[in-house]
């Protein structure tokens, strides 16, 4: 009983304050025939140091990003993440504490999310941001709920270059909101804004990742162009980290913005938590899901901070809400929202450059045919080795080094396809090694 | 006190991570490149340091003191969950690593769906969903999936919901594409059955219901309202938020619940973290589980691994397998209890209704029942008698040091105070929380406007959230301290060598 | 330039409102002959993923407790460390503040020095208990020096079982002090009470340990009676982690106790930062080196915590103070009251019993001849391997077992003794495997 | 608030330390076991972390704010530190374990006592001295070895301090065995080379001396005195205090200096933990090598170790190579400046003349000289005219959330206010505090009670330190609180089979 705050003492003491003798009695309520009546079949309770050796054990049969040189992306990035980030995420006030229904006890994380929001409409180029979605695939289903009731249309167009995460996510919810998807090609790693443009005819939203999922960068002004010409809300799926060298969404005319945050400011975690960010023009502030912070004043005149627009939410609109989200990815947010300032607008630009000299870099070392020779690259790239990816990766990582993601998984076609992520952690040398390990 | 933005001093750093000097950046095509750069504050690591730390402390969290918010099970995070969720064979681990190079997380994601099996009494559990209401959602997709699958999409059109239901299960039917019934309460807290049985018939889907409710009351029919839906082949779904209550005691699944949601930030201990993260995991029937989410966690022999092959399955629901982080966290709370959870469950209902019976003279009591792990009390004959409403109490209880309960929820109780202890609270906190309460119901009577004013001594007094819903400031205004807008000063462009 | 917090424009304008025209002028006092005119040699500025980097690559070439079975104690111990300690150390308001000289703004540091202060005094069975002192050696010489001017003489005497670097540094503090040390041998692992009674003639103080060095039990309220009726202050040097089991200093008489505080909530940390502490009787209150925190009332009467007794100390009694210290070790003390606390009077009993029963099982499992059959011991014994104690070692360790510390660096005739610690944190299991490492 | 005793609640438990079944407890002698239990408080976990979460927020660090406690340097402490020290590398690595398992740990020491050579112009280092006061005591035992190696121990009786030094500067020269003689302070705050001239002679065994001074200024005479000590054969001993001050700017081996102690948690950013730990690293000419403390830690090759074998060695000081965890720290940190190290010293001297520069009006400056990293001020005629004493001055600027600066030192400056503000501070908040400084000086003439009765709002008013002198409680008082003496309930000893 590893964590019984309670002592015998204390129970027997307060069964006589409540009048009963026993236990048990406390559950009269329950029907005798839904009662459970053996032990739960979970093993003895373990001591603090035992859950430790426990998990300890665990832990070493993985083989994390610091045991291997890692190229692996795909939608999660080894970036670092500074000490301060998790030292003020570890401090109880902030780990502790739920979402702050009472701000006059949570003028903390209510002044921090409306810190987060502010610093994601500045990267987005946005009007309004909310304080987070669960990840980068959520937010893409939401982004197409507010399209739904913005536009009253049910046709959702989809890049091919997307996640692929994001597209079957987009797909299992799309059927509830009552809407259809329909997908865009890619033409030589990127799609093409004429036939974006057809798709978007009709559509409720359509939407595209910069820099996409293979790391090139789109014609993103005409594909929100063509989304917004054809009367659909134009929604860009951008990587934070690359926004200090890439155009805002805003800037080039976007309604919406969505992304996954953990590049900036959370650890790989095999794949959350994370959070996602979702931003929009202040036309749709009130039909964005979820929590929002707002500025206000107390009694007094003084400057204060509150969950608002609430008619929004579930606990008030209830079916008529525009989510059903409660809890959030707010601690995730605001570690997004210290790496971020930690950085600063000149951090921002080093390290997204600094992921593209090294990319850049690669690419021509491993002198491999690209998959893509045609496009400008972000920190992200497709190679072809000449034989069936899954097994160079393997080769590779016997060598200890793990070049990628396989596309094969994903895209027909791309069976030897290898998806390159050179982050800042990597550096000269060890784009060598990589050249080396893809070699033979 | 000041924003961050409010700091910021042009040229100031923190963080740096300068371009290798043998490389060059590569140009970024014009109409691509950023004009304009974000306004992120400029500031040094200290100043980052100091800002944070102050906003800190002008938070309240378990670690500050009671925070009994109905509906939320706000109990103490045992520190041993960071120091393994810290572990770099954790934290550093890449989604995309292949199963040899996963196999402890693996395993550790497969111990987990076995023991929540074993907790809610089902056969199969996907870890994926974000949090309790995705949960939900993931939920519904199933019943969808199920009917489908059986030809009925057409006929099962309505989710039936108590109107004591969370907000998230109206929104959760919305969103899955059902047409929600709502149930009544009956005078002992109950669903009314007389009015269920008029609104379920073969057009039914399912039902959702918590229980214990979020009355904190335990459905005394739950057998009879199983059997009603099953008898015209719907589905019963379980809101797992309150599942705290009856670990080892009672499961959904013996109670007839064929979908069941866990909140691990509640029940298993995931912090807050100030709204989240969180984890919903969901359990099921077996002949449910062909449309669990992918991939599956599934093991072979003495290996572990990810199972895409579900051609029945709904699909994802959000990235990857889940928000590994809390799993870890929740795993080893679980083994922290083991075998012995059952007590968890007896001191949270054993604190609940402590509290419950010091404080039914003071305050009025809509269901005079014994509660589970939390109650409902209302201040609605301090409002008639004084006018002190529910939050004027709850402000005052501030005053006290103490979290307010959950308030004005559920909608069925007027001038509601939700209040859950968990069982993490030792019997001084309960007796001091006790005191305070009995406290504030004499002022009500003697000083109202001590509780009118109340808090007092905070950061901030109360907070008028009309304006902040009329004028929506949700972001910095840079426009209104010009003196900050200062264009940050960004590196110049590299040029690419042309060719080379 | 990672640290620096000015920017070239506040240097320019903080230089010309004190009116000079370049930093260099700042240093106008300083002798041109003794100003540095090159470069400092030293690398280029590291970025902080560089110095994490750089120093991960350090500490992968140590072999930590982590790593391989370890069964080293030998004055520092392998317990378990709760998170709970980590977490509150690492809070910047106990990090990152300096001796509460200030106590209005210094209550959470003033109160737990306190706190820790009675816990001591409760392990100890003393009535006063400094802030700390280094560690468990120089609290040894800083009981002489209180020995020296309580009594007037000046001759230390040191059982041969105390930690021989305890008796090191004893030993290079005495001739300062004008002190000499008198050594009484071991006879079978301890001291014999007749031999430290008739050396504690005409002594200052007479210092023996508990457990000693071997692990052994001395006789030791024999030892202080010896002391005491020599007109000796009797000196214990106590592990707080045997405390619960073993009898308090205060208990049988002794004056003064000390001890070195690692095993009971510091990491091993290649040896320090740790604590000492030092206790004593009422009567040598004012002879206590170092901080002292003690209980008043403010203005008002509410009781708060300050510095007291300070006239013992060298801010204010310079060459005559009692000590010179000023920078202790308060946070390591800080950890070793959450410890104590964390683990409460039962839980010090456990870790205690634990140690002994599993340091027990391993003399017997082991098979080997013990080095001092005769005695009892707690956590530590030694044992003879038949041959070259660093061979057996070296051949363990081959195995992934590091069975102990050879006695032979410090015992003439030792060659072939090992001085195996058994903690907690060690495991039935884990015995048999050091047996198997031992056997051949 | 309650100390942690008065949250002891008799059966509570936090930690738990089974004894392994399958074992047994040896028995213990009756008279060497444990009657009475040490009266430990009995509190679960979420009492412990709320306890101690709560007495951190009564205390002021420099990630509180402003910090300029004068000859401490509080400076900023990078996060990056605690995470580089916590590393399983270096947190779990045990003294003891052999040379081939701690190369890492080796060479960052052999790199440290490089960089501090280099930063100190000296030619060896030893780290152990786990403080500058240790340090001291090191380097006056090296001097008494220097001189009994060369049969002058009878002769050198005498170390010459400066009227102006660290009280820890008399009170190790006692500890050492030596006799104290104190030479004065000249009108521009050097040393009064006359009254020097009259102090040393051939039983001078040296000089302690820190420069800059703890008045803050830089000797101008420093060659003269080395060369007064050298002639008589005396030893000069550099007390590095405030070396923050000169890092590539001013060497104290090129000053003239023998024997330097740095302090790591000053100059080197290891925090300084509310009272410690520290570091007191040694630096000495080539010719004290032989006596420095063992081991030594020395390079062969590409492998390093510990060298035991100096027959001329002074001994230990304390146990093994001193405080790892703190040359993690400050090692970490020299790599984060590196070669610009030099810019860490000039930020750290501008923002002290800053100051001063701002200050010198509003109260007086004994000596009107450019000031090096700190400088002194006297609130001298505040209390002439108004009665306001320096720390009347203290205690009012907490009302500005500052920290106040070092008062009542050096001792030869009347109500002497000493003030460090560090690299780490930005003109920023230089400025709020000099605009909080001139505010109080004018309150001072205005409203004298608000100074006096300062500080307010604080957990505590101004506290009876004579009072607390005179009870002389320094520990809790179980006997005036009988209701938390109860005995704390024990398991029974388990008694060992006999045989077996
Ligand atoms: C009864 C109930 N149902 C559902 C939810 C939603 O769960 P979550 O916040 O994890 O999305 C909550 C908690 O907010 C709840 O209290
Ligand atoms: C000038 C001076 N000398 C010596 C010391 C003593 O150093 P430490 O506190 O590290 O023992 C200090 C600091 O307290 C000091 O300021």
């Amino acid at each position: 009983m590893t964590y019984a705050t309670l002592t015998d003492a204390d129970r027997s003491a307060m069964l006589e304050a409540i009048g009963l003798s026993s236990i048990d009695e406390l559950f009269r309520d329950i029907p005798s025939g839904v009662r459970f009546d053996r032990p739960l079949a979970l093993d003895d309770p373990l001591t603090e140091q035992e859950i430790v050796g426990r998990l300890e054990e665990l832990a070493a049969r993985n083989v994390h990003a610091g045991e291997e040189l890692s190229f692996v992306g795909a939608g999660v990035y080894d970036h670092y993440v500074p000490a301060v980030v998790d030292y003020i995420l570890q401090r109880g006030e902030f780990l502790t504490a739920y979402t702050p229904y009472q701000p006059e006890l949570s003028q903390g994380v209510l002044q921090a999310i409306f810190e987060y929001q502010t610093v994601i409409c500045e990267l987005t180029g946005m009007d309004v941001s909310n304080a987070s979605g669960y990840d980068g695939t959520t937010v893409a289903a939401d982004a197409c709920y507010i399209a739904k009731h913005a536009t009253g249309r049910s046709k959702i167009v989809l890049a091919e270059t997307i996640s692929p995460q994001v597209r079957q996510v987009v797909r299992t919810y799309a059927p509830g909101f009552g809407m259809e998807v329909v997908d865009v090609p890619h033409r030589d790693g990127v799609v093409d804004p004429e036939e974006f443009r057809a798709a978007a005819e009709g559509a409720a939203c359509a939407i595209f990742q910069q820099p996409n999922f293979f790391g090139c960068l789109e014609a993103a002004p005409q594909l929100a162009a063509a989304a917004n010409d054809a009367g659909a809300l134009s929604v860009a799926h951008v990587d934070p980290i690359s926004l200090g060298v890439l155009e805002a969404p805003g800037a080039y005319g976007c309604a919406i913005a969505i992304g996954e945050g953990q590049s900036a400011g959370n650890p790989l975690s095999f794949g959350g938590p994370h959070y996602g960010f979702i931003a929009a023009r202040e036309e749709y502030t009130r039909r964005m899901p979820g929590r929002i912070v707002g500025e206000t004043t107390d009694v007094h005149g003084k400057r204060g901070y509150v969950l608002t627009l609430q008619t929004r939410e579930q606990h008030i609109r209830r079916e008529k809400a525009t989510s059903n989200i409660t809890t959030n990815q707010t601690l995730l947010a605001l570690g997004g929202l210290i790496y971020l300032c930690w950085l600063g607008p000149e951090g921002l630009q080093e390290v997204g450059e600094t992921c593209m000299a090294l990319a850049e870099h690669a690419k021509e070392r491993l002198e491999l045919p690209l998959l893509f020779p045609e496009q400008t690259t972000f920190k992200e790239f497709g190679v072809r080795v000449g034989r069936q990816a899954q097994e160079a990766i393997k080769d590779a990582r016997a060598q200890g080094v793990n070049p990628g993601y396989p596309l094969g998984r994903d895209y027909p076609g791309m069976d030897d396809a290898i998806l390159v992520a050179v982050t800042e952690r990597r550096t000269v040398d060890d784009v060598e090694l990589l050249a080396e390990a893809l070699a033979e | 006190m000041k924003l961050v933005f409010e700091h910021s001093s042009p040229g100031a750093r923190a963080g740096r991570i300068p371009i290798p000097p043998e490389l060059s950046v590569p140009a970024v095509p014009d109409e691509l490149r950023r004009r304009r750069p974000p306004r992120l504050p400029e500031l040094p690591e200290v100043e980052l340091v100091r800002h944070f730390t102050k906003l800190t402390t002008r938070n309240f969290g378990i670690d500050t003191g009671f925070y009994p918010l109905g509906s939320c099970t706000m109990k103490y995070n045992p520190r041993v969950n960071e120091r393994v969720a810290a572990l770099p064979g954790f934290r550093d681990l890449h989604p995309h690593q292949d199963e040899d190079g996963a196999q402890g997380a693996l395993e550790l994601m497969h111990d987990l769906q076995e023991m929540l099996a074993e907790i809610t009494g089902l056969y199969a559990v996907s870890l994926q969903p974000a949090a309790g209401s995705q949960g939900e959602l993931t939920g519904l997709m199933l019943m969808r999936a199920y009917f489908a699958d059986r030809g009925e999409s057409e006929q099962r059109r309505t989710v039936i919901v108590a109107d004591t239901a969370h907000g998230t299960n109206p929104a959760s039917v919305t969103m899955a594409g059902y047409e929600l019934r709502k149930v009544a309460t009956d005078a002992r807290g109950n669903i009314d059955l007389d009015d269920l049985r008029g609104k379920v018939d073969d057009s039914t889907a399912g039902l959702m219901l918590t229980n214990p409710s979020t009355l904190g009351l335990f459905d005394e029919h739950i057998e009879e309202i199983s059997r009603i839906f099953h008898d015209v082949g719907a589905l019963l779904y379980y809101d797992g938020a309150n599942l705290n209550a009856v670990c080892g005691i009672s499961r959904p699944g013996d109670m007839g619940f064929d979908i069941v949601h866990i909140n691990l930030h509640k029940t298993f201990s995931q912090p807050h973290g100030g709204g989240g993260p969180g984890g919903g995991p969901i359990a099921v029937r077996e002949h449910l589980e062909p449309y669990l989410p992918v991939p599956a966690v599934v093991r072979e022999g003495d290996r572990f691994h990810l199972d895409y092959d579900r051609p029945k399955s709904i699909g994802k629901v959000r990235a990857f397998t889940g928000p590994f982080g809390v799993f870890v966290r929740s795993y080893a709370f679980i083994l922290g209890w083991g075998a012995e959870l059952r007590t968890m469950s007896e001191d949270a209902v054993l604190n609940a209704n402590y509290l419950l019976a010091r404080l039914k003279d003071a305050y009025d009591l809509p269901f005079d029942r014994l509660c589970m792990h939390e109650f409902v009390l209302s201040a609605r004959n301090l409002k008639k008698e004084h006018g002190i409403t529910a939050l004027d109490v709850a402000k005052r209880l501030m005053d006290y040091d103490f979290h307010p309960p959950t308030i004005y929820f559920p909608l069925i109780v007027p001038e509601a105070l939700m209040i859950e202890p968990t069982e993490t609270e030792t019997k001084g906190t309960l007796d001091a929380f006790v005191d305070a309460m009995l406290a504030i119901a004499r002022e009500a009577a003697d000083e109202p406007e001590t509780l009118k004013t109340a808090p007092h001594g905070r950061p901030v007094a109360r907070l008028d959230e009309v304006k902040a819903a009329k004028r929506a400031i949700v972001r910095y205004r840079f426009e209104d301290h010009p003196d900050l807008t200062a264009e940050p000063t960004a590196p110049a462009q590299v040029e690419a060598p042309k060719g080379a």
